[in-house]
């Protein structure tokens, strides 16, 4: 999804600007949202509401500009919860249950929820290795993918295998169709494939791809 | 509605801000600033709801922001890059197998599963970003701060790395390659910064004491501070 | 320049929703700008005040989006016055001139104005002829340039050339260094080299690219 | 704040909004009525200012916003159109060299200054866009509709352009060929819509009242207007 959140490369969106002894939350409830997100995923799990990226990019880009990060969190954690029927807009207005209602279940995972980060021992072969030559595929899906787009049509080097990682790929309603264990490559791109002339010469930007996201050069 | 787009004088304030290399800040920098002042009642409520519904312990809720909030942070990571300064053999397992060598000193867990720590030397300068999102080493770093989420900083990072660390007040020689890390999949990085000169005599708890979050994120690099004295 | 306003080919920005029975201006403001846009340029030229066009593209993201059409111009507008000592901001304040200050003057065009529009007859032979295959150059300067992210090093072909005109790109403060004569061509991509699968396989995207922004293939 | 994050119901808004094909309104689809208050006001004022030092005449302000306003519309590329489909030679010469073809019956100038014109064929569906920016031929076509100016429009028009037709309501079959056509340059186009069957009797004068703006765009194509009555 060609989402405001693919920004590598754009320019005005703002300053850097580090603030000096930064708190890790600047306000309570920061800390609280994230909090709820750890808790509550096991309470989303089984209930089909694919991936929290993919909601994350769907936030229009007026809105998601000026949003803060745990601010996102806390909506798509909102949304989901509602949707997967866990609470209702009655109890989000008012915090308290609603005693009609049933006490929610724990469920078993379903295929349609967010997949494990975890590295997979399954013994795939890679299509290839370090030192090899490649061009990153030029896709637009409408769903989320993790391959950037400063990067797509562009070519580089492979400098590493990670080994096998599901896919975080989803289709255009957020959700998997399964793992689909890919190995995972550090692609090495030169700045100036990357940005022509821009780039510095000897500068280079190391992107991590799952091998479907290339093909051979 | 519009005082984004005045300043003081009645004058376009955005017009001041969107230079292609800001050196400033405006004023407003740090986007909480902006978060509507009800998110603090709607996540209260949300938490009191969950609650109520047995889905969420209010202890173990306690818990994690405390964990985050005291236990884990960049005080890890200066562990790390101390021991890999004082001892080479450490040096060579961080960077051969960096989730290993970190657990070693019992670091690991969230968003730090996959570790790679990515060496700084006199021609090459390592920085990190996630260009997608905000993907970040926890164990090692704790919680990323608001600038490594803000747009300007996931946008700049690499297309603009050089600019983006002289904001930093990091000037590079123009021979010094940069390698820009955009943690696009579950591999994240850690930078291992260059031992300032003058440290020689310093034991590895001084040394963890002067290497900075920023370093590790590769914007800054490590020097000694002034207030330290000058007795190294 | 990378910014928001090179949107082709995004996501999340927003739905076409067309306005039945749309009037031409929706408030009397509106008008008043776009003809205090045209009736000012004679004032504005010859003050080096560069490109317009340049300037819009400066709004950062939140507020171009943000912002209406005529907002963007009307903003510019007074900042370039404004810039140029034309007005200053007590006089904008008030809306009454200033007895103290001097008449303005209208100036002869300076090399950093804004650029016309019109085709050049200077005998340059053009470097393309329709039917030549072409890529489009990665490119990313800081300036005004009218090569779309989407269109950068994808292939086309030349199906027109348009004649000469002055390049509008500008350098990274708006100016300009003079009119740099191109021959403009009309470039059809594929839209699946454009877009892979997700583009139509029968689907064009035509653009209009000045000699500069190509290379043979 | 926070009004665009929350609906009626205390609910996400913009979670609704963001499909990618979005197929209806929110009820806040225009974007001027976001507009900041106070900008009639500071117009008006820059508008006595220039006024006050002699830069600017009002009558011929006032000029110019009428032009705009009564003068240039749609119904100039609406008699282009219709003479085109009665004139074959016409016809050709508007393919051959839209500009002099145009000023034959009397529209040029500004943003109308290098025309071309794209005929719709039954396999092929031509659509305009400007990606970067908003240009539009003024002559022909007047001053260019909000949406026409919007990001949703601009954005997509390229990538999705079967999408965003089928919001017009323009079903295309799967084997004609769309050509967008992106005015990055100096070049203005206008669409060259098909004739509908049905209107063989009808003057020119009376086709020249059923092309619409949208069709010499592209996002629609010109039909009978049921009120139009069955008598063609």
């Amino acid at each position: 999804m060609n989402s405001i959140h693919d920004m590598g490369g754009m320019a005005g969106l703002g300053a850097v600007d580090p603030e000096p002894d930064e708190p890790v939350f600047h306000e309570k409830w920061e800390g609280r949202v994230l909090g709820l997100r750890f808790l509550t995923s096991q309470w989303i799990r089984g209930r089909n509401m694919g991936s929290h990226r993919y909601e994350l990019e769907r936030i229009p880009a007026p809105e998601y500009l000026r949003m803060s990060y745990y601010e996102r969190w806390f909506e798509v954690l909102v949304d989901r919860l509602r949707r997967s029927d866990l609470v209702t807009e009655t109890e989000l207005a008012q915090g308290v249950a609603d005693p009609q209602r049933p006490t929610p279940e724990l469920r078993p995972p379903s295929s349609g929820d967010q997949v494990s980060a975890a590295r997979l021992d399954l013994g795939i072969a890679p299509r290839f290795q370090p030192g090899d030559e490649v061009r990153a595929r030029n896709m637009h899906p409408a769903g989320h993918i993790r391959l950037p787009r400063y990067a797509r049509g562009k070519w580089g080097q492979v400098v590493r295998d990670h080994g096998l990682f599901a896919l975080q790929d989803t289709d255009e309603t957020g959700r998997r169709g399964g793992d689909f264990p890919q190995h995972v490559y550090t692609v090495r791109f030169n700045a100036q494939v990357l940005w022509g002339s821009q780039g510095g010469e000897c500068d280079s930007v190391f992107v991590d791809l799952w091998e479907g996201y290339l093909e051979p050069v | 509605m519009g005082n984004g787009t005045k300043d003081a004088a009645g004058g376009r304030g955005f017009m001041n801000s969107a230079a292609s290399e800001p050196t400033g800040g405006d004023g407003d920098h740090h986007d909480h600033q902006t978060v509507p002042s009800d998110i603090a009642l709607r996540v209260k409520a949300l938490e009191s709801l969950l609650v109520d519904k047995k889905m969420v312990d209010r202890a173990a809720l306690d818990a994690v922001v405390d964990t985050y909030e005291t236990k884990i942070g960049p005080r890890n990571g200066a562990q790390v890059v101390a021991r890999a300064w004082v001892d080479p053999a450490y040096r060579m397992r961080l960077l051969a197998n960096g989730t290993e060598a970190i657990a070693e000193l019992g670091f690991g867990g969230e968003q730090g599963e996959h570790m790679v720590v990515v060496a700084n030397e006199p021609k090459i300068h390592n920085v990190v970003v996630c260009t997608l999102c905000s993907c970040y080493p926890w164990p090692t770093l704790g919680l990323p701060p608001v600038w490594y989420k803000s747009a300007g900083y996931r946008s700049r990072a690499v297309v603009a790395p050089r600019g983006v660390l002289r904001e930093f007040g990091t000037e590079l020689d123009d021979d010094v390659a940069i390698r820009v890390w955009d943690s696009t999949a579950e591999i994240r990085y850690l930078v291992l910064p260059e031992r300032p000169a003058g440290t020689e005599q310093m034991t590895e708890a001084e040394l963890a004491n002067i290497v900075t979050r920023d370093s590790m994120i590769g914007v800054t690099k490590v020097s000694i501070p002034t207030t330290a004295g000058d007795e190294a």
